[in-house]
Formats: C-alpha cells, structure tokens, sequence
C-alpha cells in the first residue's frame, strides 16, 4: 500500500494525498457561464477543494452536463475497512468434493433461483449450470453437489416451498435488477420468511448478483454474499467449508 | 464493401423458412386467443377498467361462454350492440356495471351482429388509415434525417420523467425514442390502464402513456423540424392489443418477435404464434416497423456461436411477417454486438455478421442493438465498445441504431447517459460516414471466410427445424438452449380453436 | 429551469432532484473485495448516500481504481449565482468598428501576449490573429484596432514596459499552463506590475485561458476574464463597450 | 490495404529532400557551439556543477577564448588533461574551483592533446556500446511485445512520483515510457544537474533523473518480463548533450527534430542544424531511435491544411538523419491525429494520411501523436477520439503509438487516465488487430484520392523549399507559418566557425 505515515488514504491523481477526484452530472438548469459556477459552487459545497470545472454545456432545453476535478478533503483509514470476503476459500472442484466425501459422507443439495419478478438468470446459470463461467465449472459439475436451478422470477414464498420440500442444504437466490431498491427488498423478503417458518438456521443461505457484496449480504442476515465476477468454485468453496464447519461444530457439541 | 457469398445457400435459408412456417400457419389460421379477442374489443372502442382495475376487454372475454368464445367476441358483442344500440364504450360500460352480459344476446342472428359491428370496424379502421397518413406527412414535412437511425430508451418507471428524458434525447440528437415497459408486464396478461408513474425498469405500457409520449414528441419534432418515432414492446401476453393501442396513437415501430416470448418469457408457443400473426397484420396496415428480437440469443449465450441461430431466426421473422402480409421495410430484423471485446479480432466478426445480415435483408430497416452483457461498471471502456459498435453500425449501413449506453451495466440510462450516448453515436458515424463505402474485404479472407461460415451453419441449423417441425424444435431446445414444451408455458389457456362460424371482422378488413 | 419550488438545483440522473453524481479515482491500495468497501466509505464520508461502487479493478501494484455512483445530499441556488458574463456584449465586427469611430475617433492599440513562461500561443493568437477562430474573424482584421501580437513567454516586466511604450488601450494576457497554479501567479503578477506603475487604470485589463472565469477574473482584479470557446467578437465587444463607456465618464466629469 | 501511389513521385520527394539538405549541410561541417564542445565534455567525463548551480561543462566551454573555441574545446582540454595528468573529472574540479583555467596550457602541442584524450574517448566509445549491447542483450531475453508499442508520458514534476507513475504504466502495459520536461526546459542554455522534484508541466531533464527512471524501468521491465523503453527529449538549446546523457544512461528514443526548435521555440536555425546533426550521429551509435516532431505543425495550423508540410518535414529529417548515419530503424518520423473531429469524414483522412506515411517510409519505427488540440474537457467525448485515433494506428502498422489520454485539455496525466488510455489502446488493437488486413481501398476513392493530393502537394512544398534554399525558406515563413530569420533567434551566439585545426575527437570516433 502507497499510504502515508498516517494509515489513512485519499485519492490519488499524480502525487501522494493530492485527493484528486473525477466527478460527471447533470443539473436541471440552462447551460450558461453562471451554469459553470453554479456547478463549481456547487462541488465546492459538496466538500471538494480546488475544483475546476472543465467541462459545461447545453445537453438539452433546461438541463447542462458537467464534467469537473476537485480535491476531496476526506481520506480513510484503509488497514481499518473490515469488509472479509466470502471468496476466501479457493480450492478447486476436486478438493471440494474431496472435503465434502471426507467430512460431509453425503451430497449437498443446492437450490438457486432468480427471486421477485428478476429475470436475469445468466448470473446464476453461471454459477449452477455445468458450463460454468470463464472456464470454472458450474456445481452442476460437481460430484458432490445435487442442484435445483429452478429459474427466473421465482416468488420468495415458492422458494421456501421449495427448500422444504426438497431438504435443501444451500439456498443461492440472485437479484439483477436494483432499481428502487428491489434487490435489498426481495433478499429481506426471503430471509424473513425462512425465519419465520424457522428454516433459517437449516440451510446455508446465500444472496448474489452485480450490486451484492459480502458485506451486504452479512447486514441482510446472509450467509454470504457474492458480486460480479464470481466464479462458481468460490461459491462451491463457501458452500462446502461452512457444512464442514457445521459438522465438526455439531459432533463437538455430542 | 460486398461479401461474395452464394446467392443460392441465401435462397435455400428462404426456402426452408417457408417450410418451417407453413405447418405453424395452419395451426394459426385454425386458433385464436384471449388477447386477440380482446385487442377486438380494444379497436372496436372498449377501454377502461372497472373497480377492481381490471381492464374491460379482459371482462368482457373472460365472460364469454366457451362456446362463445370458439366464435369470436365480435359476434357475441355485435350482437348486443344490435340490441342495445349503445356505442361500444357504453356497452362495455353497461355489461362492467353488471347492467347487461354477453350472454343475454345469443339469439340473435349473426348478421344483424355484423351489420352493427360493421360501422364501428370502418371508423377504427379510417381511424388507424388516418394515422398511418398523419405520419406519412409528418415525415414528409419533417424528414427524419439519414440512417443509422439514433433509437435511446427511456426507462425512469414514470411517464413524466420519461417524457422529460424523451424529449431531451430528442434534442441531443436521437430519431427514435423507446419507452421500456416495466419488469414483468410482458408476463400480464392484460394492459394496464392510464398514465402510470411507478414501474421496475421500465414504465408501463399503457394506451395513455402511449400518447402522453406521443404528443410530446409531435411537438419537439416540430420544433426541431425532424419527425420524433416512437417504439414501445408488444412480444409477451398482450402482443395483439398492444398492436391495436399502438395502431391507434401512431406508434411508429413495436418490439414484436415470432419467438421471443416462447424462448425468453416462457410463454407458450402456440399462444404466441397466434397472437404474432395477428399483431402483425395489425401492425402491417399501420405502417408500423417491427423490431424482432434475435439479441437475445447473444445476450444469454456466447455471441460468437450464436450466429448462425440469429440468423436463422432472422429468416423464420422474415417469413412470418410476409405470411402477415408485412413488406419488407417494415421488418426490423435484430442483431447485436454482444462479441467478448476481449477476443483478438471480434470487430472483425462482427462486421462480418452486420454486413451478411444487410446484404441478405437488403430493404429490411434492421435493427441493431449495443453491447450489453459485456458492458461492466468500467464506464470508460463501456464508452468504447459502443464507439466500435457505432463504427460498424454506419460501415455496414444498418437502419434502426440503438445507442449503447456507457452505463449498461449500472442502471436504466440518466438523462446526461443518453446525451453522451448519441454524442459518441453522432462522433464516429460523421467521422467515418462513408468509411464503409470506401473500403472493400479481401477475397476469403477473415471477414469473408467469417460471414460464410455463419451463413452455411444457418443453413444446416433450419434444415434441422424444418425436418422436425418448428414446434417440436422448440420443445427440443433448438433455440438457445432452452426446451418449451408445445403445451407448457404461460397462456396456454388463452389459446383455443376457432368454432364454426368463427368471425373476426378487423381479419377480414386487414386482409381486404 | 426545472427547478423545484425552492429554487434550489441538485443533480439531475433520471428523476428531479435524485441528486446522482458520477465519480472516479485512484487509491493508492492493492485492490480487494476491501478495497471497494473502503471506497465505498471514502465516498460516504464525502457525503453522498446511496454509495455504488461500480467498478474497482487493480491497476497497478498498490493502486485501485474505481467508478462510483452516489446521490448528492447538497443543493444549490443557481438563481442566486453572480457570475456576469464578459461576453454579453454581443456585436458584429462592423458594429464594433462603428461604435469605436462615433465614441472614440481613434484606432484601440491592443497588446496581446502569453506571459511567463507558457508557450501556448494558439488561444491569444485565435484571438488576435487576422484568421480569428470558429470563423469569427481577429482583433488584426478590425479597422479601428491597432494590435501588438508579443507570442509567447512574454515576462511580465516586459509586458508591462512595451504597455508603456506603445501607450496601449487594452492588454490581453494568456495562460494555458495551470498546474500549480501557475496561471493565477502570472496573472496577479501583471495586475501587480501595473498598479505599481501607477498603469492599471490606463488600461482595460483582459486575462484569457481555457480555465479562466470572468469572476476569477475579477477577483484577480482584471477588468474581464474569457474562458474555453471565446471569440474574437467577443473581446473585441467587451473592449469596445469598456472604453465606449470610459469616455462617456470622462465627458460626464468634465 | 495498399495505397496505389506513384513510386517516382516519392522518389522526387527524395531527391528534393536531398538537394534541400545539401547546403545546409556544408554549413553544418564548418561549423560547431557551445552545446556540441559542453557534450564533448561530457562524453569525456566532465559533470557536476559549481556553488553557483552552473554545470561544469558551461563554465569550462565559457571560459574559452575564441582562438580556442574555434578549434574545439576537445584540444584545449586535452592539453591541460596532458599537462595535469588528471582524469577529465577532477580536472574539471580544479578548474571549477579556480586551481587552474584552461588558458594555462596554450602552449601544449595537439599531438600531446590527443593523445591524452584517446583512451578517454576510447572509454566513451565503449561505455556507450557497452550501454548499447546491454539494449540489444535485455530485448532478446524481454522482448517489447508488438506494435503499435505503447507509448505513455510521465510529467509530474517530480521524478519520484514520475517513477511511481512509470512502473504503473509499465505495469498495465505501457511499452515505452516518455518523461515531460519542464516548461522551458528548450530555451535553457545549459542542462540542470540531479535529481528534481519541481517542475511545470513536466521534470527536468538531468543524467540523474534519466538514472532513477532507466533503473525502475529496468526492475519492472525484469519482473514484467518485457524490455520497457525509456525515452526524453533532445531539442532545444541542449540537443547534443542530452544525447550524450541519454547515450549513456541507456535510454531508447529521444525526441530529436531537426527543424522543430527553430520553428516552435525560436531557437536560432543555425544553431539548430548543427546541434542535430552532433546529436544525431550520437544517437546513431547509441542505437538511440530518435523522434520527430511532425505533430507540432498540426497542433499550432489546422491539420488537414498542413498535411503535405508534415510530409515533407518527414522527408527532410530523413536525409538529415541518413546524413548523420543513421539507419532506418532509428528514424521515428512523427505524425500525428489532429484533424478536427467535428469533419465529416475525419476518419478517412487520417487512415489516407496514416497509410501513405507507413508505405513511403517502409522501414521507419513511425511515431503516431494522439489527438491533443481538439480535446476538450469532456473526457467521454475524448476517449472516443483516442479510440478512433488507436484503431487507426492498428489499421496502418505505426510503430510508436502514444497513447491519448482522455483529460489532454485538462492535466498532465494522472496514474488512473494512464491506464484508462492503455486501456483503450489494448482494447481496440485488440478487437481489431488484423482489420488493417482484411481490408483494401477503393480505387480512385475518396481515401486514396486523399493520399495521392498530400503527396502531390507535398513534391510542390519540397520543389519551392529547393528553389529557395532551406534557410531562406524558413525565414519567409514556408514552414508552419513562422518567419525565422537565419540570425536572429535564441542560442545564435553559440554558434561558431571551425578554425583551422578544430577537433572533435568523438566526431572522428563516431564516423569511424
Ligand atoms: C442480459 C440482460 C438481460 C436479458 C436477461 C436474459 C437472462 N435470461 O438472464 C434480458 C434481455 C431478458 C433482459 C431484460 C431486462 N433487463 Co436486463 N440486462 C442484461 C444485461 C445486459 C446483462 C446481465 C448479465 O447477464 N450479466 C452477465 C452475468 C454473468 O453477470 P451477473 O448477472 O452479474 O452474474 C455474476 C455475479 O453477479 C454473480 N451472481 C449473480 N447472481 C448470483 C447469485 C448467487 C447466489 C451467486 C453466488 C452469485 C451470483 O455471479 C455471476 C457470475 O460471475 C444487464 C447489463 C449488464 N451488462 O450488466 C442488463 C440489466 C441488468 N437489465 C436491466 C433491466 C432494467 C432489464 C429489464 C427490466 C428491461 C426492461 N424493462 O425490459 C428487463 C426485464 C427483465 C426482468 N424481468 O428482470 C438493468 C437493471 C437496472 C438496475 N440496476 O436495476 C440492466 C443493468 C441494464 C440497464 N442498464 O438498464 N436483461
Ligand atoms: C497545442 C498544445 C501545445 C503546443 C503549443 C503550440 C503553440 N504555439 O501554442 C506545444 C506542442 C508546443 C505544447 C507544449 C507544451 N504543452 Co501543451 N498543449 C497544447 C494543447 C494540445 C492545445 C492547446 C490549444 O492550442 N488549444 C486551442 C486554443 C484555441 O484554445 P485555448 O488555448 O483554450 O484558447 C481559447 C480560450 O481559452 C481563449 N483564450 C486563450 N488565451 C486567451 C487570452 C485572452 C486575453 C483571451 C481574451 C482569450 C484567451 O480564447 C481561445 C479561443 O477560444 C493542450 C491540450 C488541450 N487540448 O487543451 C496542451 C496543454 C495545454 N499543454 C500542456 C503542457 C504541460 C505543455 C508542456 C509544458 C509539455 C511539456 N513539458 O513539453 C509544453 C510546454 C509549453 C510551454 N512552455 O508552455 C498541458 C497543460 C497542463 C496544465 N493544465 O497545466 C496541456 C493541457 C496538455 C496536458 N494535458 O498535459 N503544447
Ligand atoms: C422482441 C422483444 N420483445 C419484447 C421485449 C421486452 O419484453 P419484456 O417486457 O418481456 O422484457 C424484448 C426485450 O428485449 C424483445 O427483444
Ligand atoms: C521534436 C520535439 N522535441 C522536443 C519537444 C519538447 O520541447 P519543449 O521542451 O520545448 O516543450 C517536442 C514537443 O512536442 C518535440 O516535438
């Protein structure tokens, strides 16, 4: 890390803690050179020191578009961000079949599912299909994995259904779609009712999608959370691991 | 810029998808549905909703005995129009306020049902011919300006802010403006009522929006002296209605795929292929551009090995819309760039792929679509993509070009997102206007060897279908790797075969 | 404008006032699932809400970069901003020589120079050149404007000695060169020079640049500041209307 | 992707350029300066600078009298070397430090002069062919990677943050490495000495600073596995001693034009014609590639107006630089992409101009400048210039390929725009690696009428130039529009005749 004596970082244009920051938008007014210094007044009111507007203009009847530079003041301790990533367990397919044969004995039984009216299912098929993603196959592959992927615009009520009926070990619900918060409301939606039908604690509950982070999913009462770029054995390392967690802690507590 | 390709594997793919449709069409001449009974109603005059938000059209079907039903709602409704006198409008009125039903005319005959109907048929029709010519000499007073065609959506969820986003997009420089329908209403089946202001990625497709947008685009087209197009969604449950509400408020194109709806909604086949056909004669006669949807197959599986599918549904969409009785500048046949932009000479196959489809459809206005599935949060490099898009667009002379927006993978587009869309758009189709003109491909080589290669494994991809049966192909997972039974999927209920005496008086008039 | 009732303005995305605001930068930390949270709370802390981060990718060893999405909290009052524009004096070149002739019966002796050590000629010389810029033709081409085109890397001492020397009306300073603020530091040299010569109210003062403000111009203490896109007209109506006035003043006091 | 263009007009262009040169050459052989005699002592070992901050070779050459400047500084200093029997360096000391001046050893034979300088000479020669095969050794064991090899500058002001900002371009994939001098660094008579940390616009150009950066460089470029290449600027008042310093400090390429000084700086022609042609014979032995300055005619005039100037500069600095010995792999004529984006058809221009540059000069490392002068503030709008610009360089086989940053109008660029612009570079020559292949012209076409005007007007340009005599010419103002008279300009006073007897010892190493 390039950090000062300090701990603490800011962004970096071309020389340590210049704080430079790139910022882009539009305001609801004609463009005109008070236009310019309304943005400027206007970043400078948003914290930023130095700003420099570099680029102003028209875009249509009522509205100008702003490209601008300033110094943010603010900085951060980065050694202090405690954000652990779920994709900590890399091993590859066979090392967790093998951890699953050796401490597990059984298949794990995994259900994954577009949730609410989200239809986007590439990001979950990348997960579960055989083919898997950027060469990493998909748990479907796995020999210790037994997988329902139920599709898209699955209701959160169905879901459960579901997890009953079929003793899953591992619920994988996905949420493209962001706007107005209707990922965050339908992951809640899910863990809400898992808890009230007291499933909660039965499975591994997992959320994932471009927006997601593990952090996220960890305040929304997941397991787990998985963003963009996830390969299916980062899911498949969690997945295993933290059963074979749950099997040492249940034999410890005999 | 020609590729030598062989004009005879051209003809055979047409060939093959006329078989391909011919036994789908007896199925379709032979079937009706809900939504084209409703879509009936629709031009007839029957909107609204009642208490509980249900549309009429959707009431008056669903109260429809089954045998009623296997004859049409015309007949039933000309029926009670004969008796009551009333205008459509009241009628429906009067049967949703429970004064009157459907039922209560069965007995009378059928021609004092189409005598009545007859007046009301006529004015819905002049009223459709009537937009039809509004736009004709709109566009001969305010020409839109050359192709590519500048197409932005606007997906805010309410019909205000679209119309804001519209017409500031209309300024920036764009010809036509898309109103993205909210998530999940294409799996309604029914359309929702009046001006809307909440939806998931999208507004709702409304009649009311329809021509909130309509007008507000008249009226900046004006201004800027350019005529403004106006496209919305009809693929999904609802496709017949949304063609006749599109008909009626000069709509000037609709999404409307022969598959779409089958393959990436999971709505049954037989549905969709009835209410395509329908929709599509409808749109035929009002001069409106259809948008077929073959993006799809690359944005759900590797674009690279998807060719020779997009082409192959290019032709079967191009046979179905001529068996509508639609000329070929009003089919917008799809494409996309949606190649990994980390593969080593992936503009070069996708040029290959945008110049085989313009010389194969020579007078279809096509459709091409951005990247998309390999736009990230990268926002910079996203701008780029577009640009290669951009460049390939105007080099292989497509018609119909929806900007790529730099913030794909992030969220519906923002108002300053579009601007600096159609200004990459603007940048590189005038600095390399006549690029495509200028240059030629090497005989066999990349490009070239590339488009033949598309080409002959389209061919072998419908000889395939056609040997099976399109529907049984469809079940089989032919089509982007998804299987749908003939009998599954969403509407199938909807579906039912024409009775004895089975009268849709708009199919006559269309044909006529 | 399509401001709210308040009559404040925020950014514009694709709702009023939703505040959305584009940013970008560089850390100088190694890239992790840590890193982006840590952007994300850098973000936060310079206030806005709703914090994506969109993108964080490694760039080099020990930096991050990331794009991020957020709503701005801040508002402002664009009415209320002053920032008059020098270029309001919109007039054709005959205009301009007309008005010359009737107001001041002589010939504008202009100076026009890039002062320090900027070289960067092509801005002053679209100004005062013959050829002009965009088609608006140059200070040279005009009947009743005598110009002094000094080039580049001009010192102030000079500038301000040929000032005297030449008895010239209007002086016309250009800085391209910002970093480090260079350009202020040239600019509030020449303004010095010149008071300290007892010159600067012989003279209508002009600063020109692609980041100059006519408000920084006049917090400088500069008469008029032009900034990216000015056209010779423009300048050229300002010198005019400036000194038009100046002898309408003269005449009054007398 | 051939242009067809006629062979014995290019080669008129040629012939002119020789006639052109001619002349000044002869000025050039009796002839040397104050820069030429202070990197003579350098290339001996003579550094550092006194308490005043005046490097020492300025004070040794200042303090000869014109009797011994006229013969070369080489003969007095060997005499006094002879004399003392000190090595060149504390020599220099002593002088420095007023023990002993160079006036004191007048007397001293020649003979006895050279002599005492051949092994110093001798040292030099191979020092800088050491430094040379080290070049040769590090690229067959890293190789560079292929063209366009990517070019990024540095310019922070401070060497370290310089440095810092180097290995990370290096590390995202620059292949080439420029640092920025400071503002004015040109117009400065001497060259600053150490290590620097402020600087405008750009660092200084010290031997110090050329050692930290080629040291990074070397690390990274181990590590990465690839050579990167470092390179800084020669032109200006110091051209011969910073190709000295950047002979042995190992760097790759230096920008070193034979006419830019005189018209972009006001630098004395003179002076200039004969500091390039020391400089260049150095860079010559150095295996130094050197760059010309092409791009400024295009960024000060407007660019498709200039076209045929560029040309013809590029053939000037050829025969100069085959004057100097140099082959054609060391010749980096410069081009640039500045035609106004806002021009229909823009595009074509810059391929026609591209791909005529790479045809008539075959075996040149071409150096390809970014769009500079109509970037704006908008950096999106930016980006997309730079992507066109990198397709273009892909299309026509550059060599040297700087990579435009998309905040050109803004800063000197920070570390997150260098990797957005190697970004896109790799993008687009990725995606379009072998376009430039799989394509040819139309004949007669607009691009290729394009080419054949440039080079028309260009055998015109060179036809006046001969007419008039280089120097004449460029005082009436023929080359970007700037009158330079031959006397008049900066640096004129350090240019004098060779007396009878003048001796450059490296002048006779390096022909040898
Ligand atoms: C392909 C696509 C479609 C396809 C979907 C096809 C399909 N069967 O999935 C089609 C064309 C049908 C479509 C339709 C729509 N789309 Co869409 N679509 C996209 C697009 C282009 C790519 C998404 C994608 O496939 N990415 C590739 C996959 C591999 O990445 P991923 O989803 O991030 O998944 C990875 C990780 O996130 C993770 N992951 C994901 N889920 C899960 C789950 C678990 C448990 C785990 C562990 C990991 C995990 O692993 C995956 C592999 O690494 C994006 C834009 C973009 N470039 O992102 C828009 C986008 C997602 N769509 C959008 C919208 C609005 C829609 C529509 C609503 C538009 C409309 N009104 O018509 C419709 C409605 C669909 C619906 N009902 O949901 C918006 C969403 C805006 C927002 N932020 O809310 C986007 C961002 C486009 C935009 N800018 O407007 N879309
Ligand atoms: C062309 C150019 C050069 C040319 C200059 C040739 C010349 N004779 O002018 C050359 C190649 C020589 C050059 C050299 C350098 N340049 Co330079 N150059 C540019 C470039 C590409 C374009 C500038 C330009 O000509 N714009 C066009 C004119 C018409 O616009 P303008 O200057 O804004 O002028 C308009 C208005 O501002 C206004 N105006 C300007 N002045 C005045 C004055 C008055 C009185 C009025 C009324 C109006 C007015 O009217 C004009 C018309 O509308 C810019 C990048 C860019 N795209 O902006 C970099 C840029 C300005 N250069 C830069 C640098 C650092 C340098 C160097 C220091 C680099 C180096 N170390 O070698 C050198 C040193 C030069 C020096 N000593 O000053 C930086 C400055 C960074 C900063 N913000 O501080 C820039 C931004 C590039 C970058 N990103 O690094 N450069
Ligand atoms: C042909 C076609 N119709 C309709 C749609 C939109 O349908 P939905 O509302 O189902 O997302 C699309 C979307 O891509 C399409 O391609
Ligand atoms: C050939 C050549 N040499 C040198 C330079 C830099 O010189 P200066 O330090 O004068 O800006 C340039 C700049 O563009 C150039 O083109």
């Amino acid at each position: 890390m390039n950090i000062g004596q300090s701990g603490l970082v800011k962004p970096y244009g071309d020389t340590l803690d210049d704080g430079k920051v790139q910022l882009s938008f539009t305001l609801p007014i004609e463009w005109s050179e008070a236009a310019d210094e309304a943005a400027r007044q206007l970043v400078a009111k948003m914290g930023f020191a130095d700003v420099q507007v570099v680029e102003g203009r028209r875009i249509a009847t009522g509205f100008s578009f702003f490209v601008v530079y300033g110094s943010s003041t603010q900085s951060i301790d980065a050694s202090k961000i405690a954000a652990p990533s779920a994709k900590a367990h890399a091993m590859s397919m066979e090392e967790i079949d093998a951890l699953l044969r050796d401490r597990l004995g059984r298949k794990v039984r995994v259900a994954g599912a577009c949730i609410g009216t989200d239809a986007h299912t590439v990001g979950i098929d990348a997960i579960l299909n055989m083919k898997g993603y950027k060469g990493d196959y998909g748990l479907e592959r796995y020999q210790m994995f037994e997988t329902f992927n139920l599709g898209s615009q699955v209701a959160v009520e169905e879901f459960v259904r579901i997890a009953k009926d079929r003793q899953i070990d591992a619920l994988l619900a996905s949420q493209v779609v962001t706007q107005k918060g209707s990922d965050v409301k339908n992951f809640t939606a899910l863990v809400e009712l898992l808890e009230a039908e007291d499933l909660r604690d039965q499975v591994v509950l997992i959320c994932g999608g471009p927006r997601v982070t593990n952090l996220m999913a960890a305040e929304m009462g997941y397991d787990a959370g998985f963003g963009r770029g996830t390969l299916p054995s980062e899911v498949a390392g969690f997945i295993a691991t933290r059963l074979a967690e749950r099997v040492e802690k249940t034999r410890g507590q005999r | 810029m020609e590729l030598r390709i062989d004009p005879s594997v051209v003809a055979a793919c047409r060939s093959l998808a006329a078989r391909v449709a011919r036994p789908v069409e007896e199925f379709i001449a032979g079937h009706s549905t809900v939504a084209v009974e409703r879509s009936v109603l629709r031009l007839l005059g029957v909107d609204g909703v009642n208490a509980e938000e249900i549309p009429l059209p959707n009431l008056l079907v669903d109260s429809l005995s089954p045998e009623q039903r296997a004859q049409g709602v015309a007949l039933a409704f000309g029926r009670a129009l004969a008796e009551t006198g009333l205008e459509p409008a009241a009628l429906a009125e009067e049967i949703a306020a429970g004064r009157t039903t459907l039922a209560a005319y069965d007995a009378t005959p059928a021609a004092a049902a189409r005598g009545a109907l007859a007046p009301h048929v006529e004015r819905a029709m002049a009223r459709i011919a009537g937009r039809r010519e509004e736009r004709r000499a709109a566009l001969e007073r305010a020409p839109q300006g050359e192709p590519p065609l500048l197409y932005v959506i606007v997906a805010s969820g309410n019909i205000y802010e679209d119309r804001t986003a519209a017409v500031a997009a209309a300024e920036a420089g764009a010809q036509i403006i898309a109103v993205i329908r909210s998530t999940g209403q294409s799996l309604l089946d029914f359309v929702p009522y009046g001006p809307t202001t909440e939806g998931f990625g999208g507004t709702y497709a409304t009649q009311a929006n329809f021509a909130i947008m309509r007008e507000a685009l008249d009226v900046i087209g004006e201004k800027l002296g350019r005529y403004i197009m106006l496209t919305n969604y009809a693929s999904g449950l609802c496709m017949p209605e949304i063609a006749s509400m599109a008909a009626l408020e000069r709509l000037d194109m609709l999404l409307n795929d022969s598959m779409y709806g089958i393959l990436f909604r999971d709505i049954n086949m037989k549905r969709t292929f009835v209410d395509q056909h329908f929709s599509r004669m409808l749109n035929a006669y009002s001069g409106i551009i259809i948008n077929t949807g073959e993006d799809n197959y690359l944005t759900t599986a590797d674009a690279v090995e998807q060719a020779p599918a997009v082409l192959a549904s290019q032709f079967i969409n191009e046979e179905f819309a001529h068996r509508a009785g639609m000329p070929d500048r009003q089919i917008g046949l799809g494409d996309a760039y949606e190649i990994d932009p980390a593969l080593q000479d992936g503009f070069l196959f996708q040029v290959a792929q945008a110049q085989l489809t313009r010389q194969i459809f020579p007078d279809a206005p096509l459709k091409y679509m951005p990247p998309t599935k390999h736009m990230t949060g990268d926002i910079f490099k996203g701008h780029l993509i577009d640009a290669m898009f951009n460049l390939t667009s105007v080099m292989t002379k497509q018609t119909i070009h929806l900007c790529g927006m730099l913030t794909e993978a992030i969220h519906t587009p923002f108002l300053g997102d579009r601007a600096l869309a159609i200004e990459n758009a603007r940048y590189v189709m005038n600095t390399a206007r006549h690029f495509g003109d200028e240059i030629s491909f090497k005989p066999d080589g990349l490009i070239e060897t590339r488009a033949r290669d598309v080409l002959r494994d389209c061919r072998t991809l419908l000889e395939k279908v056609e040997a099976r049966g399109l529907m049984d192909s469809i079940a089989a997972g032919v089509f982007a790797d998804v299987k749908r039974p003939p009998d599954g999927g969403r509407g199938f209920d909807g579906v039912f075969a024409r009775g004895e005496g089975y009268y849709n008086p708009f199919e006559e008039a269309l044909r006529a």
